[in-house]
């Protein structure tokens, strides 16, 4: 028992208290709701302050280990969490943005209760899945994600929500039976005869550090071990990728943040993505640096895809939320593109790509938000001039907007430059240079249709139908400035984040080294 | 115990062991025959006629076939009987080896085999006569009821 | 082995008592007072679970003489065999009739005629299935499963004034008439193979030899006929032709008590016929010759497909349970594929988890057709403002059934699953890529439900209230469907000792 | 004559049974034939009895005569009543259950 476990299920206990508030006022389901995102915080903060120090047991912080379920013989599944400074970072980003999606929920009308405990729920759920380093419990939690969402996105949503949803949910899933069906495989790998492993066959460092000394975990399988091992690296990363969202994996991004409600969209861009990029850090790439190796100049080029596509399909959007939601794809590119560059830059700036995408993102989403809560339309074709009547809105927004396309001195530039960096001059995959080059372009698509947005909805004279908005209120500015604040900081001063994540960020390298 | 070999499906046995069973199809096949037969001889035959073919003065002209259908009455009561019939055929494995006078000597003695077997038919008769007494109360033999 | 030792029977012997005590109080009692009948079975059948759980606390003392000896216990020289296996199902059917009892009784309240005999006819049922639990023959194979399924002909065909629930009941009984006489030419080939009726028979070791060399044709075939009487029973394709038909025909607690009673006697035998055929190490002999489990893997990977696939395009919630309750055969199947002491306990699990999820699924559909008078899955849009409780039930029950964790059916999948691919065959790794195929199909079908009774507004706001006899069902299955998907750790030590009980047994 | 010859006959009758449940139409023929498959069955039991040189098959025979009785007195009962509601034996008539 200690503060990971606790912020793992305070929003269970959360959501509990909130079924039991009264069905009549609404009110208290909120407040209820609010403070127990206040805490979980808090205690989020608490995690990710920790990970700053040296790791206590094999780098992990936070370790609890208790076994959970025992079908007997080495099948022992263990309640293992633990933190180090990626997973902090990340669980940090959920308490974050959970406090901002919270009040940017307040204007959920029916059916209170109910998203409220769902709300919490999907907190249980992605925290959960970040600080689990048992597979087993890591899957229980990663599909614990998805029914919470699938509501959320499905009753309070858009007109088109139930497709949305039951889309998402499909995908999603498809996704998992390769992620169990990869775990069953490793499992029964590393308890054949013949294989070298004597720790738990569930434990992921025990397993990240098998996979380091020995040739091939699959070995057990003999001449077809090569063969097993492809395949459940792109088993796993084919679950992952649905998340991420990675090219041809990406139809249901769109549908699912245009549908979702802006608080949903917010967590949904700026947290969900992140799982699918940390399941790849976590469990895909360090269990088959090998194969990991061999394939890194296809996820170089899936990277390239999605930057340039996403940009490219970006470019055609008239709908402000559709065009975020490509945006999102598009830089969810260039994590692929640092991660398979495996260079220290590369890294580096991959996972503050993932932190700084997710507060932006987020940021830009509540901005969409926003503009629909006055017009109840997001066509982009419909607005004009808001910085006469909003300018407040108008200032966040277009820091926001900058900060997307990488604007030196906002977080966005910082990950991307050492994304590109790093990418242009890794030795890992051949043709890198070549790769990076094109994705380059990526930034000036990116440049010119946030541009385009920018000035269709802000700049001009004001358009006749937008007259009559208000500015943003305090409510709503509380729900920006807590991602305001990181996007300007780190943007002039990455370095906590970047010694935050030092440590796993040179055990990959370490590992890729180990490769010769 | 030794697993049969399909070969032995085809072992030869006599004629001879069948013999009860022809006996027993002679039998019946006398019987009804013997019945048919009787009839033929002792009953009154009489010379067809349309006098006596019509009906008679009084009578009327009949109007519908002669086939009508028999009242579902009729199938439910054969149910019955056959289900009551049929039990009785667990009679014959019991009397059979009570009265090979258990040759696996199952039991130590004659007294516990006595005991057993009254004991088992008691019980046998009795579940079945609870049938019956619900069949009898739930009124499904009465023909009057609908 | 020569021993009477009658009152190792004593569940059965309570649920014979019950049974005909409830035949005499029906006789007896005028029809507006059958209640006390209901009271009488239940406590019957609540006896006779508490019975096999004590049994089961000796079975499974490790000091007791029992355990000593092979964990099993003879009765009526030979012909009743008890260990962990059969105790582990019989307090399975007991829990299920209980659940299905108490979900009849507000049911029954609608019906005017007829109470004694459901009850007695349950009862029966009941009976059969714990004797199908204990049968170390093939004549006590065959009665008790007759027991059992002719007792679900009467029940099938109860409401005799619906032409829907007649039609149902004649499908059932022709069809499973036919699957009987397979079912019986099948054990006189098998009595012509070995010159015995005793499933020992089977396992001694000169006909695992015969087996061995491919001999013993009669065997063969006849076992081969079994496999498909007992197939007809669980549903598996290409027997399933009945399932759907009789499903939507029958009474819902009726199709409730099929899914899940009438499908377990079935695997249940087949689970003791297939071990027998294994030899007496559990390792050889029959089971393990390479066309029967290529048989198995084609039936069980047919199963599947055919259930989930047939389940998208129904429109009536009974029908659509029937056609999935085919695709988990399918999955029992599988287990049955990988029939190793780890593809039994898979196997049981996989039922309890099962048993608690159906069960609750039918209580919402019984408690909802009550008000709607429907059974078409349009009826269930909105449910969750009508009756928050239900709308919750049908919807753990539902992603339960497709094996979402934290659901206990998820882990009854993984388990198979596990066992499945635990085999390393190609044609395992075949199989499991179905299985999961099915998985994600399923998985549709049951949202869309849950998309109808979440979010879609219903043609009727008024609110659905069920019974404090059905609350009771519903929060049962519910906590059962949650502890096990949750807590699964003790239920699992329970069912892999019960498989290994079944796998030692000699 | 030998137990292979009454095997055999026991085969054809079963068979006979079988294209009868399956190709006719009125339930009491079909009935009748679920009879004659089941009664089949019994009397490769008396065969295989004989060779094992047990009582076991005749025991067999008399479960199976009973189970058959059972089966087929549901089913006229059951014909019956759907007799009650519907004039028809028909089987291609019993079609309400066609999604």
């Amino acid at each position: 028992m200690n503060e990971l476990t606790y912020a793992i299920f305070l929003p269970l206990v959360g959501m509990l208290a909130v079924l039991l508030t009264n069905k009549e006022k609404p009110q208290q389901a909120r407040v209820v709701g609010f403070l127990f995102t206040l805490v979980t915080f808090g205690l989020c903060t608490l995690v990710a302050l920790q990970c700053f120090n040296a790791g206590d047991v094999d780098g992990y912080h936070y370790r609890v280990q208790a076994v959970w379920i025992d079908l007997g013989g080495s099948f022992q599944v263990h309640y293992s969490i633990g933190v180090d400074g990626l997973s902090g970072m990340l669980i940090f980003l959920t308490g974050l943005l959970g406090v901002c999606a919270a009040l940017a929920s307040w204007n959920i009308k029916q059916g209170t209760r109910g998203y409220w405990a769902m709300f919490l729920l999907l907190h249980t759920g992605v925290i959960g899945t970040f600080a689990s380093l048992d597979l087993f419990l890591f899957y229980v939690f990663w599909e614990i994600v998805l029914l919470p969402m699938y509501f959320l996105i499905g009753v309070w949503g858009g007109p088109r929500r139930r497709y949305a949803a039951i889309k998402f949910f499909l995908y999603t899933l498809f996704g998992s039976v390769f992620l169990l069906a990869g775990i069953l495989v490793t499992y029964f790998a590393l308890t054949a005869t013949g294989s070298g492993f004597a720790g738990n066959p569930f434990s992921i460092p025990e397993i990240t550090a098998y996979a380091r000394v020995t040739d091939n975990i699959m070995a057990p399988f003999g001449e077809s071990a090569h063969t097993i091992a492809t395949l459940v690296f792109w088993g796993l990363f084919v679950a992952f990728a649905i998340k991420v969202p990675v090219f041809p994996f990406h139809t249901w991004l769109p549908d699912a943040h245009v549908e979702a409600p802006t608080p949903i969209s917010v967590i949904l861009a700026g947290i969900l993505l992140k799982l699918g990029a940390y399941g790849m850090l976590r469990i895909g790439f360090p269990f088959f640096p090998k194969i990991l190796h061999e394939m890194a100049f296809y996820l170089g080029v899936l990277g390239m895809i999605n930057i340039i596509y996403g940009a490219l399909v970006a470019m055609a959007q008239t709908d402000f939320k559709r065009l975020v939601a490509y945006s999102s794809v598009s830089h969810m590119g260039f994590v692929i593109l640092g991660f398979a560059a495996m260079t220290p830059e590369s890294l580096n700036g991959a996972i503050l790509m993932m932190f700084n995408h997710g507060t932006i993102s987020g940021l830009l989403f509540l901005v969409v938000g926003v503009v629909y809560d006055r017009a109840h339309h997001r066509d982009l074709g419909r607005f004009g001039g808001l910085m006469w009547n909003m300018p407040i809105y108008a200032a966040i927004s277009g820091v926001a907007i900058f900060a997307s396309l990488g604007l030196p001195g906002l977080s966005g530039f910082i990950g991307e430059i050492l994304t590109l960096l790093g990418s242009f001059k890794t030795t890992f995959y051949e043709h890198a240079g070549l790769i990076t080059v094109v994705c380059t372009i990526g930034l000036v698509l990116t440049a010119a249709y946030y541009l385009r947005a920018l000035q269709r909805v802000f700049l001009g004279e004001t358009n006749p139908e937008c007259e009559s908005f208000p500015d943003v209120d305090t409510r709503e500015i509380g729900s920006m400035v807590p991602l305001l604040v990181p996007t300007i900081v780190f943007g002039i001063y990455p370095a906590p984040l970047i010694d935050l994540i030092q440590g796993p960020v040179s055990s990959l390298v370490l590992m890729v080294k180990s490769l010769g | 115990m030794r697993a049969i070999a399909a070969a032995t499906v085809w072992a030869d046995n006599t004629p001879g062991d069948y013999l009860p069973l022809f006996l027993l199809l002679g039998l019946a096949v006398l019987l009804g025959a013997t019945q048919l037969i009787a009839s033929h001889v002792l009953g009154k035959r009489g010379v067809p006629s349309p006098a006596k073919d019509s009906a008679y003065e009084c009578g009327i002209e009949a109007e519908t076939s002669a086939h009508t259908r028999f009242s579902v009455k009729f199938y439910l009561v054969a149910v019955l009987f056959i289900l009551f019939d049929v039990e009785v055929v667990f009679f014959f494995p019991w009397a059979v080896f009570f009265g090979s006078g258990d040759p696996a000597g199952i039991f130590e003695n004659r007294q516990a085999l006595m005991q057993f077997a009254f004991a088992e038919m008691m019980v046998f008769l009795g579940i079945l006569f609870l049938g019956w007494y619900w069949v009898v109360k739930k009124r499904a033999l009465d023909w009057e009821e609908a | 082995m020569t021993a009477w030792n009658v009152g190792l029977a004593l569940p059965e012997w309570i649920l014979a008592g019950a049974g005909l005590l409830a035949m005499w109080l029906d006789a007896r009692t005028p029809p507006d007072k059958k209640d006390g009948i209901q009271n009488v079975a239940w406590a019957g059948v609540l006896l006779a679970t508490l019975a096999a759980v004590f049994q089961g606390v000796r079975l499974w003392d490790p000091g007791d003489s029992v355990a000593a000896g092979g964990g099993k216990i003879y009765a009526f020289r030979g012909h009743y065999g008890l260990d962990a296996f059969a105790v582990f199902l019989k307090v399975l059917f007991g829990v299920s009739t209980l659940l299905v009892l108490s979900l009849a009784r507000s049911w029954l309240k609608r019906v005017d005629r007829g109470h004694g005999e459901f009850v007695m006819l349950t009862l029966f049922a009941t009976l059969g299935m714990f004797f199908v639990c204990s049968v170390e023959d093939f004549a006590g194979l065959f009665v008790a499963l007759e027991l059992v399924t002719v007792s679900f002909y009467c029940l099938t065909a109860f409401k005799r004034n619906d032409e829907r629930a007649v039609e149902a009941g004649l499908k059932y009984v022709v069809l499973g008439a036919l699957a009987s006489s397979f079912l019986v030419l099948g054990i006189a080939f098998v009595y012509g193979g070995t010159g015995s009726l005793d499933f020992a028979a089977l396992r001694s070791d000169d006909v695992a030899q015969d087996l061995a060399h491919g001999g013993a044709p009669l065997l063969h075939f006849g076992l081969l006929l079994v496999v498909i009487g007992l197939g007809f029973k669980i549903a598996a394709v290409p027997f399933h032709v009945w399932t759907p038909d009789v499903y939507e025909g029958a009474a819902s607690p009726v199709t409730a008590f099929l899914s899940v009673g009438s499908k377990m006697a079935g695997i249940t035998l087949l689970l003791k016929v297939v071990r027998a055929c294994l030899g007496p190490g559990g390792d050889a002999g029959l089971a393990q010759a390479t066309p029967w489990i290529l048989l198995i893997a084609c039936i069980s990977a047919a199963t599947l497909l055919y259930g989930n696939l047939g389940a998208l395009w129904q429109g009536n919630i009974k029908r659509l349970l029937g056609y999935s309750s085919i695709g988990h055969a399918g999955y029992v199947l599988m287990g049955v594929f990988a029939f190793d002491q780890r593809g039994v306990a898979a196997i049981l699990y996989y039922l309890t988890a099962y048993l608690f999820t159906v069960l609750g699924i039918f209580a919402v559909v019984v408690v909802v057709s009550r008000q709607t008078k429907s059974h078409s899955i349009a009826d269930y849009a909105g449910l969750a403002r009508r009756s928050p409780l239900l709308a919750f039930v049908l919807l753990c029950g539902l992603l339960s059934l497709a094996g979402v964790p934290p659901f206990g059916g998820f882990f009854g999948k993984f388990l198979v699953f596990q066992a499945v691919v635990g085999k390393g065959t190609p044609t395992a790794y075949g199989l499991a890529l179905v299985g999961a195929a099915g998985v994600v199909i399923s998985l549709y079908y049951y949202l869309v439900i849950v998309k109808r009774i979440y979010m879609e507004e219903g043609v009727s706001e008024e609110p659905i209230v069920p019974s404090r006899g059905m609350k009771a069902v519903l929060y049962t299955c519910l906590a059962g469907v949650f502890i096990l998907g949750i807590w699964p750790s003790p239920f699992l030590e329970l069912a892999q000792r019960a498989a290994s009980a079944l796998s030692s047994a000699s | 004559m030998t137990v292979g010859h009454v095997v055999v006959l026991a085969g054809t009758l079963f068979t006979i049974g079988m294209l009868g449940v399956l190709s006719r139409r009125n339930i009491l023929i079909v009935l009748l034939s679920l009879e004659l498959m089941l009664n089949s069955a019994a009397l490769a039991f008396c065969a295989f009895g004989d060779m094992a040189g047990n009582l076991d098959g005749q025991i067999m025979v008399f479960f199976v005569i009973v189970v058959a009785a059972a089966e087929v007195a549901i089913g006229l009962a059951i014909v019956i009543a759907l007799f009650r509601l519907r004039v028809t034996v028909d089987t291609d008539r019993v079609d309400l259950l066609k999604q």
